[in-house]
């Protein structure tokens, strides 16, 4: 963190994914008159995943305005405020909601510019609670995220670490683009240290959260600590796995992914979503396109099963990816 | 008509006083002489008190068991609101359909899915009402016609009323009725189904649980106009206000609904004035609402208010709760002894074919 | 109030009678003695004279260029509709904004966006007021705080109302105006935003285009509740009807309720009654309406019922509508020789970046 | 056409897309008595494009059913009816409107049966017109059936020829599980003689409607004309094309898929959706999984460009698939 940014909520050795977030918010509000954040509950609830705790008391709710129950109208008032020159920060409370926003982020957000000839911009920020873990069943815990990466005119992110959670929100509100970003549900009480700033920092390209030779791990978001894992079981085992974090799921950050299968010459994509259409397609088909003649095995996608999540904890687990599925893909690509 | 529908034991006047206007007319009833040791009007609060007991009591039994972590996910409790789900119930008959929310136990259990398949979709288990696979918020029983279940704001609203247009189309007379809360009817889909029901003349009895609060944000940050049974007029149906917390003013209003919507004259709406005595679901610390007006709500709890009505001796108040918690407790035991699905069976469900 | 806002010529009792009783305020206007040839108030109806030929001759041209392959895509005609436009932009000040439908093109010509950008926008050239890319459907112009032509029913209401809200919260006295159909009021989109509008006291004008018919699907088929006026005022918003053929009467109304909207009151909602001479669109062969009805309506058409409102001899409508056929001659010859963007600038405008 | 079935609608010599799909139609309202069909302007109007033209008048407006501009609740409603056992036809005028019903489609439609764990069956039919062609510019122009593809729970049609217009609706109704069909609007003008059921008709499998032996070409739809075009041009220069109709997009038909590779070792995908995520992206990834060691060349997808698409002819044109771009990509395959 730079000398000048705010005191960050939490105190500066341990802080958690969902206070960085809340961090970054407060840094943003403090630091753009036009920055405000809007959503169901965002105010003295504090999000229905406790992000915004606290803000509403130091911002007031104008700027930290609670919505009816009315995802397109306030997500398309959103897009409103940021066609007149504001830069709302408009939370959904869940990626499942979100489809009945979507008219008005597709239609509207990602199309204005272009149907436009350029005059209108749409500098909104849009965030999301994504995927499942947590035994809410099958209308609250869709990843839809690769639905999004394929709309032209929107830019999506998918922070993994505390790092992105506290650093990414600046630079998508600089974005005179909409961006979209999502938060998985299992990385809010995620904890470390918190880091300063990096030196380079920016919401473009894929990082290497860990390095290997044997086989790329490709994932992003909340699937990211179950690759770790996974690469870490595999070392055990003698597999060099590296693991590539996309951070970004529109634009794909395709020269990473291709520079990762040529040093590895395998490929597992670990995607939550599910499987057919999925984020993990598109990785797959660009690998297909982009690093053909490096590729040694076929490409594996380890996804969501195609079935809508189950409530008990035992079928949510085989429904979504875990770590020995991971190792088993890695262990195919290599074997 | 020709349908069977259960009719209420009396006639209205005689054992469902306005709200707020109660004792007199129970007074007069515990004076009546000549009745029979215990009269079917009795019989029949006894019955809605039994229900609300057997609601309460599971819903306490699953935030033990939410704490020690045998259920999951997000819960909702329906405790302080039983009095709507008893209420409607009673007006409906077997043929009705109902479709619910995420805050539906009451909903399910009064409509008489029974308590051991509730308990064990709780648990996750095979023997659930909903296999396992839906949990607290996707509860279902299509042989009551209980349609779940539904965990999406709003979502329900156009199911039922496809519901009531498959029955306006084939010429049968039921009535479906769906709940939804306040919260629900600053969505678009509130809006839609309520037009598409006055217009085709469906047989749609909506019932909108005001609870004052949809999660955190008050009634008053939901909606420019507060008064929701006006709204709900503004598409030509009738609408009215009912004390939710009364289950007798509730089966009342509830029933003279359905008559009408048996009569021909089309969807009707009802605003049950209601509170949630606990917070929105088991990860809300409750911040935004006053102590104090929890407290002077909890002074109107449905049950103790529909017991004060019956004649004096007419129930033991202590024996029912002990019943309703001896069922809750087989329902538990035989819940924990249930099998889980086998996860091989992952994919079962998600079509005919199988996947 | 402190921002420039064009006001009318002259008291509103002296120029804008009430729609139906226009005759003897005519009459009275006409006699008054020490006038100078040409009023001020005189003038502005017929700049409003002028501004609805202009968009006629437009969009004959249009029906022409259609049939001759010229022009491409779903055209919407406002034919008929001329006055709303009109009336509505005369009210509001270069600082308010418009948010608009498919059927703009009188939106926008009243708003000023020049003939010849539009006209260019309808051939897909560079030059178009969208640069080519939007067509009919999206005319766009920034600069004049027109923001589209959206042809999504009902997907500008969210859109307007976030206009509203920054003004709001920047504390900027200026008024977002809204267009939208008769069948846009089902759509679950008007519902939201006017809660929202309503419940966040936002400076939006929303103006109703109800021209009777949704496509081919009549006011009765679209709506339980056909006064719409009715159904906005139950979001607690003033709401009143308007005769959509009358200019003066159109302004009129728009003026009171961007007064009332500048002074605070929230959002105001009217109730244009109008009509479309012609079909839906250019697919439509307009099966649905009765042609006795379309000729009642049209002996209502705007142009002559503002015409026939002029001093004697104020006005040589042959001469204005030759002038505005002029003008569209200019901008079709201006298309024709104007360049169409290259492909390889395909990506461009998908993002700032370029894609 | 069978002896029992009903007259054709149109003479028995030549006949049209929109004619076979009303005339299949026609046939289910006079089968079954559940059938309707709702939709907006489905009555007199005769649908958006014409395909509904006629049928009010034979069976009255409570089965041809004119809705108010409400997708979601009509969609919904149409869910509702199916769930009680009617067999609800439901018209979304285009696919770019669908979005205002997709939590309905998604959220109810395909979950239903799998939340009420088997009790709650949803046989209802979705039809709506897809893709761009015709200067409808952004917001009217979209291809999403990749989207839909991607969704548990509901078959997914896109039929492409005469026969399939007129033949998939019945096994649509008879599923008993959400079925939705994409028709192209380009199609619908289409003609050809009219041709009797083929003997095996199923929803479920590609068809191979060309043969040939140096490259498949994978694609469905609206796209198919252009694809056969491709195919003859192709021919010319000496180059033999497979032809593969999908049919069915969900689920896929991968034995087929493979087949086709192993014949010919190369594959070229043809979609008009966004290129990212799109249902080529899909095609793409199975053919790595299922014909891996029998690819000779990656896959070529050639997708729509990622952007709104534009109201211009020529940039509409230069937006979609063409015929130049599918030789073009064939010969980049074989070469
Ligand atoms: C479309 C949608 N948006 C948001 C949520 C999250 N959420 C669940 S319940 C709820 C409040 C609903 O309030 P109300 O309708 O009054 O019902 P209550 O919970 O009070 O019974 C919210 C915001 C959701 N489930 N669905
Ligand atoms: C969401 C949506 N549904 C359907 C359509 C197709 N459509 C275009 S205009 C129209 C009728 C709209 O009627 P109304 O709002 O009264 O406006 P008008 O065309 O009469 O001016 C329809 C159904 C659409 N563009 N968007
Ligand atoms: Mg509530
Ligand atoms: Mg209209």
């Amino acid at each position: 963190m730079t000398a000048s940014a705010p005191a960050p909520v939490s105190g500066p050795e341990k802080t958690s994914f969902r206070e960085e977030l809340r961090a970054a918010m407060r840094e943003a509000l403090l630091a753009d008159d036009r920055v405000f954040l809007m959503g169901e509950d965002v105010g003295k609830y504090g999000g229905a995943f406790g992000v915004s705790l606290g803000l509403v008391e130091e911002f007031g709710p104008e700027r930290i305005r609670d919505t009816p129950l009315s995802e397109s109208g306030f997500v398309g008032a959103g897009i409103g405020a940021a066609v007149a020159g504001l830069r709302p920060i408009v939370e959904i409370m869940t990626v499942n909601f979100s489809l009945l926003a979507l008219d008005q982020i597709l239609n509207n957000a990602a199309t204005l510019l272009h149907m436009s000839g350029g005059q209108v911009s749409v500098p909104v920020v849009i965030r999301m609670t994504t995927g499942a873990g947590r035994q809410l069943a099958a209308q609250h815990s869709h990843s839809l995220e690769g639905w999004y990466a394929g709309i032209p005119g929107i830019r999506v992110l998918s922070p993994g670490t505390l790092q992105d959670a506290r650093h990414m929100l600046a630079p998508a509100l600089a974005d005179p683009d909409p961006v979209v970003i999502f938060e998985h549900g299992s990385l809010y009480n995620a904890t470390g240290p918190a880091e300063p700033r990096p030196e380079s920092f920016d919401i473009v390209s894929a990082a290497v959260r860990r390095s290997g030779h044997d086989v790329s791990l490709i994932s992003h978001g909340g699937s990211l600590p179950k690759v770790l894992a996974a690469a870490e079981a595999l070392a055990a085992e003698g597999v060099s796995a590296e693991v590539l974090d996309l951070r970004s799921l529109r634009p794909l950050d395709g020269a990473a992914i291709a520079a990762s299968v040529a040093r590895t010459h395998r490929a597992v994509v670990v995607d939550e979503g599910w499987r057919t259409g999925g984020l993990a397609a598109e990785i797959s088909a660009r690998i297909a396109e982009l690093a053909f003649y490096d590729l040694d095995a076929q490409v594996e996608r380890v996804c969501g099963a195609e079935v809508p999540v189950p409530y008990p904890k035992h079928l949510e687990d085989a429904a979504i990816p875990q770590v020995p599925d991971i190792v088993a893909a890695a262990r195919r690509a290599v074997g | 008509m020709n349908r069977a529908r259960k009719q209420p034991p009396e006639p209205r006047a005689d054992h469902a006083p306005a709200a707020g206007s109660a004792a007199p007319h129970r007074a007069a009833a515990r004076e009546a002489p000549a009745e029979p040791a215990v009269s079917e009007e009795t019989k029949h609060l006894l019955e809605l008190v039994d229900q609300m007991l057997l609601i309460r009591a599971f819903e306490e039994r699953c935030v033990e068991l939410y704490s020690s972590g045998t259920i999951r996910g997000f819960i909702h409790l329906y405790i302080g609101e039983e009095a709507v789900a008893v209420g409607v119930n009673a007006a409906l008959s077997p043929d009705d359909a109902v479709v619910s929310t995420y805050r539906e136990h009451g909903h399910a259990l009064a409509r008489g899915v029974p308590v051991d398949a509730v308990m064990a979709e709780m648990f996750g288990k095979a023997t659930g009402c909903s296999h396992g696979r839906g949990g607290s918020m996707h509860l279902f029983d299509v042989q009551r016609r209980f349609y779940g279940g539904n965990a999406i704001v709003g979502g329900g609203l156009p199911i039922a009323a496809g519901l009531a247009l498959a029955d306006r189309m084939t010429g049968r007379s039921r009535v479906t009725c769906c709940f939804f809360g306040d919260g629900a009817v600053a969505e678009g889909e509130f809006h839609e189904t309520a037009n598409l029901a006055a217009l085709w003349d469906l047989p749609l009895l909506l019932v909108c649980e005001n609870n004052l609060y949809a999660m955190g944000t008050p009634l008053e940050h939901e909606h420019a106009q507060t008064d929701l049974a006006m709204r709900a007029a503004s598409y030509g149906m009738p609408a009215w206000a009912v004390d939710g917390m009364d289950a007798v003013a509730v089966e009342r209003a509830a029933r003279r609904a359905v008559d009408g919507i048996l009569a021909g004259n089309g969807p009707h709406f009802l605003e049950m004035r209601t509170y949630r005595f606990r917070a929105h679901s088991m990860y809300d610390p409750d911040r935004y609402r006053d102590k104090a007006e929890i407290e002077r709500w909890r002074e109107r709890d449905p049950i103790p208010l529909l017991a004060g009505r019956l004649p004096a001796g007419a129930a033991d108040l202590q024996e029912m709760r002990e019943r309703a918690a001896a069922a809750v407790d087989r329902a538990v035991a035989a819940a924990e002894a249930a099998p889980v699905e086998p996860v091989e069976d992952l994919y079962r469900f998600v079509s005919h074919e199988g996947s």
